[in-house]
């Protein structure tokens, strides 16, 4: 029962299913209707459920991801997209004041069953304003769950159970995952708990998720031709993170990088080497190393875009550094 | 409540619904008095907010409400919670952070939350809580049920660019929503004109072609009858409806707050038109209340709140084993 | 520009003056044109906004304002970026992202800046610009200055947060700002009536008690005479002003839009009465320009735009060592 | 030419002695002037300079940050007040977007000399939507620089380098700090570059900032009584870090401890393991550890808040724990 088919067409087939299970579901954010989605994603979706339940909304990003909280405190289950998550900067005050809050102020008393949806990332030339990867600021925050699904099956599968979950729920999709074809079995759950190995190995653990997973495959299978197995974990879920995965592969391995689109300063990728080193700081032998983005709003020609990003070269050399087969890593 | 709210929108000035009126209104402002105590006495912590001079506001619009409408207040929520219904007892507990308090003590004075009483709290960011006014009425809308969320809020929140948003969003879908601006002309120590352009709040509902009016919010008769009218349009399906009730704080803005901002005469002009001096003596003019009508409601109020008190001190603490609760479903 | 514009506040439209509007609203729609092409070869990348049928805006509104007045606008500002004066050369390579680019090639297409024109960018976020506008504005008057900063936004920005709390704030303190509303009846597919409770953008101003009025855009006449007049007003230091610009989009938001929200018919029909085919037919009804006036016009053009391609692909690409500059003055 | 002061004190003559110097100077921001101050910093200031530079705003810190950047860029030398970090988060776009962002994307043409105060952490009882510790927001960002100044001198001495920054500057000031009492000598100048050594050890580094130093700086003395002698490093400057001051240290003592009272999933004190995890990794006697606030809004009564936040027991566990004087750590 398995297709073929792209991360963006899946993330429309969790959107569309989903709505059509359950009355209470809808949409909502700006251009998921009329124009189909900014990354399409939503097209289709307005000519079969009408404009209620995929409302088109004014920009107001506060406004309407506030609303989508109060709607879900209301009984409904709202998916608010916004559009990419430089724009959430101007909802956070809601995201973060009132729906990962509301259930702890009001002793339990209300919940807030939203899922927010953005797209994250770089490396389609957006330049400075339009290419964060604020991943981390989000999985800093108590009351949130934080997904990031890689994968065509984890871009479909986790909708559901975001749903489900009582609690608010905030999915990053990468910008560069949207044209990616997968395999898809829409019977195929999964749980918003598990990171998942995404390839086994003996000699090295490489950390990563969302866009920057492909990439370290990418690297993982280079490095194998050299005959070093490296084993991939995908974080999946960045809050609650599941370190167990991580942290039993890094007790096998021995040996860990991590890479991440966040800016290297405050990234997820520091929370996971600092849980590393808290946890199995007796078994490893060399230190964690993080490939993650340069320090400076991103650029908009390719080659310094390119120059910013975590790319197979770097997560290739900061692999060998740890295994030492070369110097300090640079 | 009074009978037949629903039906008349200008309730009849009985006895009873007299009586009532201005118990609500005492028992609001005893409550906020003997908070103020228990602040000094540190029995109540972190910022605490009277609403001593505003009770007409609170009490008028809740009594257009009915039992299931959804109602949102600000960190001055308590007269408003009291207002709506919530046993005084769960919310000084929650004053005092105690276990038995309405938010279990997590919240305390500017999260005062009843799900029962579809309170929906206490919010301590200006102007948060109109996003969420938004979305309930939208839930209301969606799932087809005639219900009317009433968000309080203050002049000051007008200037926030959330109040922009929900301002247009209610109208742009005919939502369900009151809006009551509680214009006490301060935000803080920030006088109205020194904040906004257009001091007239009011008229601005009308650049959302939102229907509004303007109220003497210290007279309870003119706050209840206009909420009745504009509860009504909102639960007709007309869609939201801007109340500004024009106010005054007697109190400072916060028990930190020195006032250096405003004259003591100030306050004492305003003081002596205040809401309930003003119905108290007009009531007992009228010959509709006596001094022993009075007397009565105001050995009723003493006697809730000092059970409110032993209730409070009684309640126990929250374990510190439960910090890690209500974080998430899923612990 | 024009000889004293400052003095009169209705420009005389002399055959000069006539010839020196066509052409660069010409200027613009070519430079679009070429800029559309050049991103179907991959020259330009990322997000590509043409200002395609609006042109009437920034060359009326530009024409007014004198050169240390400051101008801020959106990710569609190539079009603006031209009209304020910026070198076509340095405006194409940043298109391009190369090192000679008006932004040292960082920017692209959305984050055009130049100090010395005072062209304060080019800026992605929408509404993001207003607070901003509001703030150079109140340096100025701070510091004695009789500038005036210009901000222009589309009719999508009305609805955010920013535009509501600039709009007061500028008020509130009588700033010079002068915030243009270029009002093309859609934010990206969401057409003005999904937006907006109240369509009648320039309305919004009276809330703020703001001056405000709303012209035909594609009538650069009338947008030049009427931004005359409102920089008169606010140079004066009688406070900000808001003009709204009534234009239309001919093309696609940006070049992903596969314009599924109008019909073709929606667009021609527009493209009828756009701003070059209407003044250019006037001027050549009345006689003020000739044909051969045009042809030289758009042979003009055409070099200028082959010469900005060549320059932008001579210019070099910025050296992959210079990355971690720009992001602090002190490495 | 020293003084006993506190650190509200200190802060406002900071502002007052600026203001003077500097008639580009100016403060805005919510009841800084006829209030005087949210906590009473600003005391003063309106009937010294005036409306125009103690200038009260509306209820709208989007519009009033936004333009206290672009008054920067118009040549003045604005101090924006943000009353607390917790309303921040209706600032970000601008702060993020236009302040860090803007001499990036003009290739270096304009650059935006503000700075932005804001009021930061727990311990006043305020509850979940007021007392927020989002440093490592601030610390994620490039083109941002971020100070913590814990002492009575660094407040004071902070603030006109921070202007003379071409560049903007945000500047934490902890809740708690404000009654404390300290010694100032107006005339001694501090870098906006250095971390501190607030006393000297041998045994193990405890690393913290803002209100936790003081905590930390109680820890180490009554850890000094059993004999165990803490460096203690003020990092004072979030970004961008001084890792050279913080890494000799533990190069030194081998061991350490972060203590940040920022949630610890995602925290600053993330960043400062991994990095030393980086960089000393082979020099390191164990884990370094961490004691951050429990992952949960704060709660409201003075227990629950309490246990919430890093204290000097676990603090001092920590420490204990990294030195093998006890089992793990909890
Ligand atoms: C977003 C935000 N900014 C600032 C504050 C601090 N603050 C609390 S109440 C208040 C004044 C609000 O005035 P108004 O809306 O008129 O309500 P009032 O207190 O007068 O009832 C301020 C500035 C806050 N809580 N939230
Ligand atoms: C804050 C923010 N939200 C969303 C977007 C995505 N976006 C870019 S342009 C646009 C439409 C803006 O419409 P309008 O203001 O009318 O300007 P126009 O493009 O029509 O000139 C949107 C939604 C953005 N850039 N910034
Ligand atoms: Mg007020
Ligand atoms: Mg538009």
């Amino acid at each position: 029962m398995s297709e073929e088919i792209t991360y963006r067409e899946a993330a429309g087939a969790a959107i569309h299913d989903a709505m059509a299970a359950d009355p209470r579901v809808f949409i909502m954010g700006e251009d998921v209707g009329h124009y189909g989605g900014t990354y399409a994603v939503t097209k289709g979706l307005l000519e079969t459920f009408g404009p209620e339940r995929v409302r088109d909304t004014p920009l107001s990003e506060s406004g309407f991801t506030g609303a989508g909280i109060g709607a879900a405190m209301g009984g409904m289950r709202p998916i608010v997209e916004i559009m990419t998550v430089n724009f959430s900067l101007l909802a956070l005050d809601q995201i973060v004041n009132n729906a990962a809050t509301l259930r702890h102020m009001s002793g339990g008393q209300f919940n807030v069953p939203v899922v927010i949806r953005m797209a994250t990332g770089a490396g389609r030339q957006l330049a400075a304003q339009h290419s964060h990867s604020l991943e981390n600021w989000y999985a800093h925050v108590p009351g949130l769950r934080v997904l990031a699904p890689a994968t065509v099956q984890d871009v479909y599968s986790m909708l559901a159970p975001a749903l489900e979950d009582p609690d608010p729920v905030i999915l990053f999709e990468h910008v560069m995952l949207y044209n990616r074809k997968g395999t898809l079995d829409r019977s195929a759950a999964v749980d918003l708990r598990s990171a998942a190995i995404r390839r086994e190995g003996r000699d090295i653990t490489l950390i990563s998720y969302g866009g920057s997973l492909w990439k370290t495959l990418e690297a993982a299978a280079l490095l194998a031709e050299d005959g070093i197995e490296a084993e991939v974990v995908d974080l999946r879920v960045l809050r609650p993170l599941d370190a167990d995965t991580f942290l039993s592969s890094v007790r096998k391995t021995r040996r860990a990088v991590i890479v991440d689109e966040g800016w290297r300063t405050g990234s997820l990728a520091a929370e996971i080497s600092a849980q590393i080193m808290e946890e199995v700081f007796w078994e490893l032998d060399a230190p964690v190393g993080r490939v993650c983005s340069a320090e400076v709003p991103i650029p908009y020609p390719r080659h310094l875009e390119e120059a910013a990003l975590p790319q197979v070269p770097a997560i290739i050399a900061a692999a060998r550094a740890a295994l030492g087969k070369q110097g300090e890593p640079a | 409540m009074t009978a037949g709210k629903t039906e008349a929108t200008h309730p009849r000035l009985t006895r009873a619904h007299c009586q009532h009126l201005l118990q609500q209104m005492i028992r609001i402002r005893r409550f906020e008095e003997k908070c103020a105590e228990l602040y000094t006495q540190e029995k109540i912590r972190g910022f605490l907010h009277l609403y001593i001079g505003e009770e007409a506001i609170a009490v008028g619009v809740m009594d257009a409400l009915e039992a299931d409408d959804a109602v949102l207040a600000t960190y001055r929520e308590h007269g408003h919670a009291l207002a709506r219904g919530l046993p005084m007892n769960k919310v000084m507990a929650e004053m005092y952070g105690k276990r038995d308090g309405s938010s279990g003590g997590r919240g305390g004075s500017m999260h005062i939350f009843d799900a029962e009483k579809r309170f929906v709290g206490g919010n301590a960011i200006v102007g948060g809580g109109l996003p969420l006014a938004v979305g309930l009425a939208l839930a209301d809308r969606m799932q087809g049920r005639e219900r009317v969320t009433t968000c309080f809020f203050g002049e000051g929140a007008a200037a926030e660019g959330e109040f922009h948003e929900s301002m247009n969003l209610a109208t742009l879908w005919k939502l369900p929503v009151l809006f009551v601006c509680e214009n006490n002309f301060y935000a803080m120590g920030t006088r109205l004109d020194l904040s906004e352009s257009e001091t007239d709040i009011h008229a601005k509902a009308a650049s959302y072609r939102m229907p509004s009016e303007a109220v003497d919010g210290m007279n309870i008769v003119e706050v209840e009858a206009a909420a009745r009218r504009a509860v009504a349009t909102v639960r007709a399906g007309d869609g939201p409806y801007f109340l500004e009730c024009r106010t005054y704080r007697f109190r400072a803005h916060s028990m930190f707050d020195p006032q250096l901002y405003r004259s003591k005469d100030e306050v004492k002009e305003r003081e002596k038109k205040g809401p309930i001096v003003r119905f108290q003596g007009w009531v007992l003019d009228a010959g509709i209340l006596h001094q022993a009508d009075i007397d009565a409601i105001e050995a009723d109020v003493a006697q809730e709140i000092d059970a409110a008190v032993a209730f409070a001190e009684a309640s126990e603490w929250e374990a510190i084993e439960t910090l890690l609760d209500h974080v998430g479903a899923v612990p």
